[in-house]
């Protein structure tokens, strides 16, 4: 009879932290090593995951697929820019107001979406996030239409690059932590159960629909909140940030680095900024390079890159386990 | 009085699944519902779950009438079910399945930030012991035995912890040692957890064993009611059922 | 599960300290210094012979694919004049070229691209006023000279105003004005208008102008409908209909490029052209894509295409861009050409490439260009070029149609006055 | 900005409406093949605006190239729909057919890699320009219509989506093929176990819908213009327009496109800048109330 002690429980014990704090310290002294211009390639890069793992919080765990996740990255953008720049409101609670708003409309927008399921979800949220970048686009007077708003400058001590380098690394780690608790608490659990088995789960006297929409409104705030920590960084922020093909963005990198893990999306997402910023030093043509890597992915890496290498280490670790038992 | 369903009705079309039954759950009975395929026991089960909404007459439960409830609020209340075709959760590990249902028993789940894995350790280890699945706690659902998995999946609904238990045809497509040890464990339930249980089944020789209550249903409509022996005795059930000879 | 957080915290090391090291020697360009402090403060060494670079950031897509394409034209022909007779200050002119695909938040990241890893010294660009003014914000902040010699929104020169900024193509005021009052003068009893203007900075610039200006020349003129096809637009029908329907006296537009081309082809078999006295951006790029289908009677306006000013150092300019391209120079060309000449001359008045005294060597500095002379207007570094207005005709000496009865407005009497521009400085919180 | 509402007289809301009618025909065109390939493969294909987008630009350089006076403009289009048929092959045989066991959302990314691939090889091929083809012999005019001019080749667009109406509506009710296809929309898995070689079966309706993305692709160069990123805005009016007819039903699409093009239409004269969203409000509305779409049909 198994010992009960010896379950392996996933989340982390403290043996297993220094490789955390390892990875903290590198992050901490990239400003003193990188030049100026690839840090900003990691600011991108870290806001980006962030985007990511909001979005993988329905793809990854919850299984519905949503498609217009920019629309609230892009909204917690204008927020931030409309309360700087037009009534000079305090930083740090436009970004705050930013994430809010993008939770608001995900709250309107994720009532109608989580009665729909697989394709018919993800054509919604595609159609309700064509609906808010059309109307931010159009709506001249007050988000300066095709053209955006510009001027977006943060407070004085974080004009430089590298001070905010370190507020968007902690901004981005406190939400992956915060994120991470949430996906393996019960609330976490209640969402892999539905995406498992939805007909089971209501069977256990979970009502879907209300703890889908609650993930969705977690998923629009943070999606939100990277829109918000960005746009001051870029000084501007531009309709461009709503559209779909910006919604593929985390969708590739989820698939690309493994959805069903939790640092699956960031991997993916370093993976095509670095790759971008790089390809466009020597080319304009990093779609077509980027397009033949996903393909490339998809058909050698099935499940993403880190299911993969999960996949051939539990295997090695089969074969040791049985190598030993014969002997 | 447990449960009680008075001439409910379930109309697909014009074909009439569940034709106005009438009957009486007690509780910390082992009722049994039997009749050939097709006579309706499913439907009538997904009725009292609130699976399918009824198309007309009442189901009370504790007399109270939850006729109207989704099927998640039946839940809360009490009453569980387990599925013909075995319904679990393939990628979560055995031990994770039956948290899962304790959690959301127990309105855990709406807790955001403490690891899910610190609750109710102690319940899921007893849930495991009684079902036998205790050596499988850490294998995904998806590679266990199929006798293992519908071992599972009554291990999820003593989970949240039932009034009322029903289990759609829970020996179906086991071989006879495992309808024999889940015969028995269905029994130890009842006497030791005095959960009242519900089940289907369409093998006469394992109902008349265990059941202290059987009901017989044919197209629909309820023709038997009462003690084994009596329905045994009555002859609409062996014209119906067991071909008219005795 | 553990052994992967390893091997995932290893890739992320790697990633951070090794990868950017191995990118930086990769890097096209040799890296100078190490990261330089954002504000140039050691001036160089005035002789020093490294080249001057010079960051052309355009907008290769949509329609300003056209002007982008001819500007560069106009843009290398000079460089290579320059660095033949010796570069500025003994310093050969390098050119670094980026794409912003007409996108504004592309044309932030390619100017801090141009800035940060190319270090480019001076900028010039781009096309789309959207992107001039997004990218306008960041090169400030890195100190950086830019000349705009095509995107000409008032927002670069008057709202936004940047002590780093010069233009040398008429701003939207300037250019609608003088088209406005160059349409009144053509369909004097007009006084229902309709307008269709790209939905973007540019197009809502020009509008905002000609409904000021006409209403100044023609107290009760009236504009009935307001068409916004978005930037980039491909199918005008509806908006065609939508006009028509009106039946408007007269419409203004300031469609240009490949956004032109479309309307002018679609609105044609509706009759609109002979129906509607029509006024657009009819520059030499358009005529000649437009070739036999340019609407013959309608009225143009543009910035300095050869024919509108065939001045003797024009003409000259149009026999070696024929020789070394093989067709003619338009505006866009011309423009850029004058706007490198124009740093040339800022640069030798100051006598180093440092920005703050070039900035002071081209405030009032004036030159004689392909347009004829104008200068910088200190007050917003504002070019007084010459806007020119036509009707389209047909002429036997070239392939394609030109314009008549041409008429050459001065910079000087359509810039906008300096007490308007301070209005505006206050509500904008500009401080000069 | 006054509307002047007394001059909407009749003509003038017929003309808008035939206005609308053309760019609902064009509309059908472009989504017709989309709701094969989504409709029937229920493969969310990106890149079906990439094929009409590179049907449009190979057309081009066909006409170009050929010049063949009078007729070249029907022989490129043909020409080119037959590319752009081959190119559907390449596609579906050596990437859409080894996805079909996994999940939609790796297909949907795979389709999602053909736009960035596609978007490319046009930008390489072609430039950033604008490019069109002049319009036709017997539809370079207008026609009138209750006095008012309507250019004769937006009829030439009705005939052809009419056509391709007729064409589809042929194929899928009438013949053998059409039954396999219509089985295969509801439970893929059946028609295998009939023996009906499923991968063939896809591969034909994938080049079936490249082909007409091709043919539609073409149609646009003379009505406009074509330029880098006519796919990135076609797609999702196309998703729009098959999601409210819904999904793998041709009478759908048929009554999806005219929606969607009057909306526009109508959208434009009275209330310019909203014109684009009513379209997304109707797609959502649909999806909220009715999933499957007006004609479709729930799935199992």
């Amino acid at each position: 009879m198994m010992q009960r002690s010896e379950v392996a429980v996933n989340n982390s014990t403290i043996k297993r932290s220094w490789w955390l704090i390892l990875l903290i310290i590198a992050f901490l002294i990239a400003p003193l090593v990188m030049s100026k211009f690839y840090l900003t390639i990691l600011c991108e890069a870290l806001v980006m995951s962030l985007f990511a793992l909001s979005f993988n919080l329905l793809f990854g765990y919850m299984g519905q697929l949503s498609f217009g996740q920019a629309a609230f990255y892009g909204l917690g953008g204008y927020v931030v820019a409309m309360l700087i720049t037009k009534l000079q409101f305090n930083f740090w609670l436009s970004l705050a107001a930013g994430a809010g708003m993008a939770g608001l409309v995900g709250l309107i927008v994720g009532y109608f979406c989580v009665r729909l399921r697989g394709i018919y979800f993800a054509v919604l949220t595609l159609a309700f996030g064509q609906l808010i970048f059309v109307i931010i686009f159009k709506w001249h007077k007050f988000t300066g239409g095709d053209d955006g708003i510009q001027g977006v400058f943060p407070p004085e001590y974080l004009r430089s690059i590298e001070a905010y380098y370190y507020l968007i690394f902690f901004v981005c780690a406190i939400s992956a932590f915060i994120l991470w608790r949430i996906v393996n608490s019960p609330f976490g659990q209640a969402l892999k159960a539905m995406r498992e088995n939805p007909e089971r789960t209501e069977f256990l006297g979970i009502h879907i629909a209300r703890y889908q929409l609650i993930a969705f409104v977690i998923a629009a705030a943070f999606a939100g909140l990277a829109g918000a920590v960005w746009v001051p960084f870029y000084r501007s922020v531009a309709p461009s940030y709503l559209t779909w093909i910006k919604s593929g963005e985390p969708v590739m990198a989820a698939i690309l680095g493994g959805p069903n893990i939790f640092f699956g999306p960031v991997l993916g997402m370093f993976i095509m900024t670095f790759v971008h910023s790089y390809i466009l030093g020597f080319t304009h043509f990093w779609p077509v390079i980027m397009g033949t890597i996903i393909l490339i992915i998809i058909f050698v890496l099935p499940g993403g890159i880190l299911e993969f290498a999960k996949v051939k280490i539990t295997e090695r670790r089969e074969k040791a386990k049985i190598a030993k038992g014969q002997t | 009085m447990l449960l009680q369903t008075q001439s409910i009705t379930k109309e697909f079309g014009k074909l009439r699944a569940v034709n106005q039954v009438s009957l009486d759950i007690h509780k910390g009975d082992i009722h049994a519902i039997i009749g050939p395929n097709g006579a309706g026991k499913s439907t009538y089960f997904n009725l009292i779950t609130g699976y399918h909404p009824a198309t007309f007459g009442k189901v009370l439960f504790k007399d109270k009438e939850i006729t109207h409830l989704p099927a998640y609020t039946r839940c809360t209340l009490g009453i569980t079910r387990s599925f013909q075709i075995t319904s679990i959760y393939p990628k979560f590990t055995v031990y994770e399945s039956v948290l899962m249902a304790l959690l959301s028993h127990r309105k855990v789940t709406l807790k955001f930030f403490s690891s899910a894995n610190k609750f109710f350790k102690e319940k899921v280890w007893n849930i495991l012991e009684d079902v036998e699945l205790a050596n499988q706690a850490n294998t995904l659902g998806d590679s266990i035995s199929h006798g293992d998995k519908k071992r599972l999946e009554l291990a999820i609904t003593l989970g949240t912890e039932p009034e009322l238990l029903l289990l759609d045809e829970p020996t179906c497509g086991m071989s006879p040692e495992e309808t024999e040890s889940t015969m028995a464990l269905i029994q130890k339930l009842s006497t030791e957890r005095g959960i009242t249980i519900l089940f289907t089944e369409h093998d006469m020789s394992v109902v008349f064993g265990i059941a202290k209550r059987i009901s017989v249903l044919h197209q629909g409509t309820l023709i038997a009611d009462g003690s084994p022996q009596a329905v045994r005795a009555s002859e609409e059930v062996q014209k119906v059922y067991l071909g008219g000879t005795a | 599960m553990k052994r992967i957080a390893v091997l995932i915290t290893i890739v992320f090391v790697l990633s951070l300290l090794v990868v950017p090291l191995v990118m930086a020697q990769g890097k096209p360009a040799p890296a100078k210094e190490p990261a330089k402090a954002p504000a140039k403060a050691a001036a160089k060494p005035v002789l020093s012979k490294e080249p001057i670079k010079i960051g052309a950031i355009y907008d290769f897509a949509g329609p300003c694919y056209m002007y982008s394409e001819t500007g560069m034209l106009g843009l290398r022909i000079a460089v290579e004049e320059i660095n033949a007779k010796g570069g500025i200050l003994g310093r050969k002119i390098d050119v670094v070229v980026r794409d912003t695909e007409a996108k504004v938040d592309v044309a932030v990241r390619e100017v801090k691209d141009l800035l940060l890893r190319e270090k480019v010294n001076f900028l010039i660009g781009p096309c789309s006023s959207g992107t001039g003014l997004a990218m306008q914000v960041v090169h400030s902040e890195y100190k950086t000279i830019r000349i705009s010699a095509i995107a000409n929104t008032e927002g670069q020169t008057v709202d936004k105003f940047s002590p780093y900024f010069f233009q040398v193509v008429p701003n939207t005021y300037m250019e609608a004005t003088a088209a406005t009052r160059y349409l009144n003068k053509k369909v004097p009893a007009a006084k229902k208008f309709c307008t269709i203007n790209p939905d973007y900075e540019f197009g809502r610039r020009e509008a905002a102008a000609f409904a000021e200006e006409i209403k100044r020349l023609v107290p009760d003129a009236e504009i009935l409908y307001e068409a916004w096809p978005k930037f980039g637009e491909k199918d005008y029908t509806a908006f065609i209909t939508a006009i028509m329907a009106k039946k408007p006296d007269a419409v203004h537009s300031s469609l240009f490029g490949g956004d032109l081309v479309a309307f002018t082809k679609q609105a044609a078999p509706y009759g609109f052209f002979e129906k509607t006295p029509f006024i657009a951006l009819y520059d030499l790029p358009v005529l000649i894509a437009l070739g036999p289908d340019a609407p013959e009677g309608t009225f143009a306006f543009a910035r300095g295409d050869f024919f509108q000013d065939p001045n003797p150092k024009m003409m000259a300019f149009v026999d070696k861009f024929k020789k070394a391209r093989g067709t003619y120079p338009d505006g866009w060309a011309v423009m850029n050409y004058d706007a490198v000449y124009l740093l040339k001359a800022g640069i030798e008045k100051a006598k180093t490439i440092e920005t703050e005294a070039v900035v002071k060597a081209l405030e009032g500095l004036s030159i004689d260009s392909l347009r004829g002379t104008f200068s910088i207007r200190p007050l917003d570094h504002m070019g007084s070029v010459p806007c020119y207005q036509g009707t389209i005709a047909k002429d036997p000496a070239y392939p394609f149609k030109i314009w008549k009865d041409i008429t050459r407005v001065p910079g000087e009497q359509v810039l906008r006055p300096e007490a308007s521009v301070r209005e505006i400085w206050k509500k904008t919180g500009v401080v000069r | 900005m006054n509307l002047g509402y007394q001059c909407m007289s009749f003509d003038v809301l017929f003309n808008q409406f035939m206005s609308g009618i053309a760019r609902a025909s064009l509309l059908f065109l472009v989504a017709s093949g989309l709701s094969l390939t989504f409709g029937v493969l229920r493969v969310l294909n990106f890149a079906h605006g990439s094929l009409y987008m590179l049907g449009a630009f190979v057309t081009y350089t066909i006409w170009k190239t050929l010049l063949i006076p009078v007729v070249g403009f029907y022989v490129a289009t043909f020409l080119g729909a037959l590319v752009m048929g081959g190119v559907g092959i390449i596609i579906e045989f050596f990437l859409l057919r080894r996805l079909y066991a996994r999940g939609w959302p790796e297909q949907l990314l795979a389709t999602y890699a053909i736009v960035l691939i596609i978007t490319d090889i046009v930008k390489w091929g072609w430039g950033g320009e604008f490019l069109s083809i002049p319009r036709p012999k017997p539809f370079t005019g207008a026609v009138l219509l209750f006095g008012f001019p309507f250019p004769s080749y937006n009829f030439f667009i009705i005939l052809l989506g009419l056509t391709v109406v007729i064409f589809l509506w042929w194929l899928i009710y009438k013949t053998r093929f059409g039954d396999i296809i219509r089985a295969a929309a509801h439970d893929r898995e059946m028609v295998s176990a009939l023996g009906i070689p499923i991968p063939w079966l896809f591969t034909w309706i994938f080049v079936l819908g490249s082909l007409i993305a091709g043919l539609s692709g073409a149609v646009t160069a003379p009505f406009g213009s074509i330029a880098l990123g006519m796919d990135v805005e076609i797609i999702v009016e196309c998703f729009a327009v098959v999601v409210i007819g819904g999904m793998g039903s041709l009478p759908g699409t048929l009554l999806g496109s005219l929606i969607v093009g009057q909306v526009y239409a109508f959208g434009i004269m009275f209330k310019p800048e909203l014109a684009l969203a009513f379209i997304f409000m109707v797609m959502a509305a649909v999806l909220i109330v009715r999933p499957w779409g007006i004609f479709g049909r729930p799935e199992r």
